[in-house]
């Protein structure tokens, strides 16, 4: 039975199943508690699991990760909220050098079987510090897992996948998303780790995309579809592992690829899809593979300039002329 | 809840008693515009009010030097208007404006003035205390006398950046004060419930460096306080790390109902309003009569023609999206 | 320098003075029989000996039960081989073999062995102590009982990992000792030229945490101390922070010729040799007369053996590359 | 009149000059004073400028690159030495989020005019935590600078241009690289940053690589010579900007190109410079552009596996035999 939610109901969803299933998962992070977390996400959860599952912790992004790799080696299943992507930055050695490695260097004596919850992404006028998309460098640590949900759907799913990861798994939200409604099953779904999802289904041009770039790439295909270009959209989902294979298929079958992310176009996750589409499937391609990407400067405050640097349907769509010409 | 009587330097005069009175209604005023000016959408992003804090950027930025530096976190209009930033430019960068601070491009958070040696609001909480300790490392190192005044919230303690930084300053004997503004939350947390410490300004013992705390709704208090530790840090005593207690009157930032703490508290402290302290201490003392209304209107004309000055300045324009990422670009 | 002669807990027996004895030497001759496969060739990357250090990781060990914890830094061959990890696994690891502790996949630096719940060594400084809060925080929340000694060097104190750690150690009462081994020097840097504060562990105070110092080369006194520590741990009394001064007895690692500090200094630590100190202990309290020689033999040939079988191992091989990074390709 | 220093004497030497050139420039690290850094690029300078311009630092990566954006927005050249780029993620929140945005954010009132000095790679048998190869993350960053030399004539030359810049520029040294020996003129030479260098031309391929892959390409290039194939090979020197002109203009005559890098090939540097080339040079290519990267995996300490994970000349021309005969 399907069922409205939004974004921000779907996760916190995802949460109480979580906590519900097992007594030994929590929530800790800045303001999850009283406050109900920055976005809201888990309001009401203090209230009906209590202090010991859900943990305001002061504001110490590197100790709070290096206690999610801690408590989770020895049982713990710890959801760890960093308020945002960008103080990721101070607990990055955790996440990096110490999460993503202990299975490894403890030759599978240890793991650090635990998620990371944040927000990237930019558009709400917060300026330079705090709108910014650092899932790309994550996504190329091996160790680590990284999805992304678009929709309130694949936020449920993607999360029921991710809390039964065995290793550490960064979930990351969107800040524009939490008040977008969609349809979620009332049954029981999953949405497994690692598999792209075609949107919508094109022959003249493949374009991918990966959490608020989706909703917009949608938006970009509708538009073109009058303007007689069909346009296939893929939400990558996951970016550590990606799904690769799907992506394929459908250059094989439009020829042309074009990704759209809101991260700095360089080093992006664009950058990776591309070079391997344009190794591995080379003749099939009738033209360059494009990447849409964010402006390359800090983000400006003001929203006339904050609105050029986020891609918009109108960049896009101009883009993708330019490449069909090519 | 008293008011103290604290005697204070007697080199303060009259006027400078209604200068820090004014300058605590010009930053309760522009507050007040700026949450005026949220709800009706011309103002965006993240707002962080100091209302309520006033004291303590007024008193403790009075004591400087127009060498010394100024550096603070996101909630930081107050420290920039104490300074001396005008607020028509401070507004007009809220409005996301040319004419801003710093043209629109950083907003409510990121308040420049490098005429006023005003190193900035910095919104990664424990960000800037690196950065004021490089600020006062510079100073040392050129043997200038400039002291750094570096302002940090309750919650940036627990960051590692905190101790990294008061630890280097220690060390190196740099002249720096850390105000730590402890409004008694960060966010919505309560500071007993973030610090293990109970005595917050004993943290500074933790470097051997001298360290205690002040009454953050007086600004007298707080004027005299750091007046006399300044005087100590220039002279090459090493840094100091103060304590000043007081309380935001609103939420955390104007998404925030607060809702996390009682109204009877909030109430308890209105009563302890640092503009009313220092109204009362200067009618009580024979300095002050009845001119309240009169600053108040000059103040709130100030704002008017702030916001006037915002909104009649324009946006920037596509081509200064690139200027400044580097030297090369700067335009 | 002289030989204290603290009363000790009257539940040590002959037994185990002979144990922390044969630890110590265990520990010794292991790091010296790595530095000798270090110059021949056999043991590559960075090597970090413990030499001179002994006492602290054998007498704090000494005290744990088996479901307690222990993790530590880089310079862990001392905490594993007191934790029990056999020298042959711990010399095959650091030979790159696919018998050592972790397959060769770790070396010197992190030796891991979760059947003795030693959480490993760990070589980011200051990057094990948020980890160790975890494991503490694990048993509390599960209520196991488990204490975690969580070893650190004076180095790391300056990190903001530790000042985080701390403060959430004694915020939530978390069952953790954390023990730094102040060695006077991090790298090549004198401790009071890193560390502001001259008495370092008072830094407890600074999370209203528990706090001592202990003489570092006095294993009874390490033992006697953390076994006090650690019963008041147990019993839900909170975190604990302990200095132990202690000195290494070799550069910081293989590559340091230590020229940074007086051959005087060095020759005036060796006189208060923990081994040493030990030893004459057991002699002038009548435990012990002449069975030196003998425990030396008895663990030079635990040493031949772990040599011979970490020579005899095999590498692993290149299948074993891509093992271990998930759990979808554990092998 | 040439030279023979190595690595190693190249960088002290131009750090003593811009210690001699300018008071206010001071070289602060770990370990960089009486211990002569960890890889001895300091040694005798404590002893030759003093304490006050040599500064041994406590370990507090964060904030010693905080103090160095605070001391040069006021005036000071910093060099800050991290002891390597594993310990910058400790530091990446500072250099990130304020040294890189500072011009940006203030308007132009502030920069953080200042150096910092770090090593990457692997081959040392340091194990996983200490034989990373971060610096293109640093590349995507908008505000920061990032150099990478290969030999010592370039470390020489491009310190100097380094140390001139009016913004934070990252200035990455190789582990293996500090014994490597080369001539470097005596006469003053400076190379700019953002420029490429051709470093041995060829017809049928272009190889491009930067820091240690570089003399490992041109024995690649040396060794397929043999094999008749004439490759070129680019040396990168600047990541960011990097010299996308002299790269498409050697692809333009080869039609072949291949990256080279240490670091973990997804979301590696290499990804940029392909997806950027097959966009802007599609019609040149003759096959698809080629990636050799690390191996992803954390790095194991066994030399056996090690040697699998850093690309080794066999593992190159193998691959430049796999791209040439697609
Ligand atoms: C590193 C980092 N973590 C989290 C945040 C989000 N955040 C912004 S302000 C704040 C609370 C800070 O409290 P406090 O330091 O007491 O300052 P106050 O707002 O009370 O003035 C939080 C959690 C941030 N900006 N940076
Ligand atoms: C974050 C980080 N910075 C720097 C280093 C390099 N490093 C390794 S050990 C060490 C000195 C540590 O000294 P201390 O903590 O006193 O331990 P000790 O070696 O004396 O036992 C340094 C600088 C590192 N591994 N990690
Ligand atoms: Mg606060
Ligand atoms: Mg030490």
């Amino acid at each position: 039975m399907p069922n409205v939610l939004t974004y921000r109901e779907a996760l916190t969803k995802g949460i109480r199943e979580a906590l519900i299933d097992n007594d030994d998962c929590f929530l800790m992070g800045e303001d999850v508690g009283a406050y109900g977390g920055a976005y809201a996400v888990s309001k009401g959860l203090l209230e009906e699991f209590g202090p010991k599952r859900i943990v305001d912790s002061p504001l110490s992004e590197s100790a709070i990760v290096g206690l999610g790799t801690g408590s989770s080696m020895v049982g713990l299943k710890p959801i760890i909220e960093i308020m945002t992507i960008n103080f990721l930055l101070v607990a990055l050695d955790q996440l990096v050098n110490h999460a993503a490695k202990i299975r490894y260097m403890s030759a599978n004596q240890y793991a650090a079987p635990f998620m990371v919850r944040t927000v990237t992404g930019g558009g709400a006028q917060l300026g330079a510090t705090h709108s910014q998309c650092f899932e790309p460098w994550l996504a190329s640590v091996p160790g680590l897992k990284v999805v992304a949900p678009s929709s309130p759907y694949d936020a449920l799913g993607l999360f029921r996948s991710a809390i039964k990861e065995k290793d550490p798994i960064v979930f990351v939200e969107h800040i524009l998303l939490y008040g977008s409604k969609g349809i979620v099953d009332e049954d029981y779904y999953e949405i497994p780790i690692g598999k792209a999802n075609v949107v919508r289904s094109g022959d003249n041009l493949t374009l991918v995309a990966y959490s608020k770039m989706v909703p917009l790439c949608i938006e970009v295909a509708n538009t073109l579809e009058e303007q007689g270009i069909d346009v296939e959209v893929i939400d990558l989902r996951s970016l550590r592992p990606w799904d690769k294979e799907t992506i394929i298929n459908s250059v094989n079958k439009t020829n042309r690829l074009v990704i759209v992310e809101e991260a700095w176009r360089s080093g992006g996750f664009g950058a990776e899809i591309a070079s391997t589409v344009q190794e591995e499937a080379f003749d099939s391609l009738d033209g360059p593979i494009g990447r849409v990407g964010g402006l390359e400067v800090p983000m400006p405050y003001t929203s006339v300039l904050e609105s050029q640097v986020i891609p918009s349907k109108d960049r896009i769509i101009e883009y993708i002329h330019q490449n069909l010409n090519t | 809840m008293a008011l103290k009587n604290k005697a204070v330097s007697n080199k303060t005069s009259k006027s400078e008693y209604f200068e820090l009175l004014e300058k605590m209604i010009l930053i309760r005023l522009f507050e007040d515009r700026c949450s005026e000016h949220y709800s009706r959408g011309n103002i965006k992003g993240f707002l962080h009010l100091y209302t309520g804090e006033e004291a303590i950027a007024v008193g403790s930025i009075s004591c400087l030097e127009k060498e010394d530096y100024v550096i603070t976190h996101y909630r930081d209009h107050g420290h920039a208007l104490a300074r001396g930033v005008e607020a028509k430019y401070a507004m007009a960068e809220l409005f996301g404006k040319s004419t801003g601070t710093t043209g629109g491009i950083g907003g409510s958070m990121h308040i420049f003035d490098a005429t006023k040696n005003f190193a900035g609001g910095h919104a990664i909480v424990g960000g800037q205390l690196p950065i004021g300790v490089g600020l006062a490392y510079a100073a040392k190192y050129k043997n200038t006398g400039a002291v750094t005044l570096c302002f940090l919230g309750d919650g940036a303690l627990n960051e590692g950046e905190f101790h990294e930084s008061m630890n280097l300053a220690a060390l190196w004997d740099l002249p720096i004060v850390f105000i730590c503004e402890n409004n008694l939350y960060g966010m919505g947390v309560p500071v007993e419930e973030a610090v293990a410490k109970k005595d917050i300004f004993e943290i500074g013992h933790a470097y051997d460096m001298p360290c205690s705390r002040v009454d953050g709704m007086n600004v007298l208090e707080v004027k005299e306080v750091t007046n006399k530790i300044i005087k100590d840090v220039r002279n090459g005593k090493g840094p100091y790390f103060l304590e000043a207690q007081t309380y935001r009157f609103r939420g955390h930032s104007m998404a925030d109902p607060s809702m996390y703490r009682g109204s009877t508290e909030e109430e308890l402290w209105k009563l302890r309003d640092p503009i009313n302290l220092h109204w009362s201490w200067l009618k009580e003392n024979g300095y002050a009569k009845d001119e309240l209304n009169e600053i108040y209107e000059k103040m709130n004309s100030v704002m008017d023609d702030a916001v006037q000055f915002a909104t009649e300045s324009e946006f920037p324009t596509i081509d200064d999206l690139y200027k400044n990422i580097y030297f090369e670009n700067v335009g």
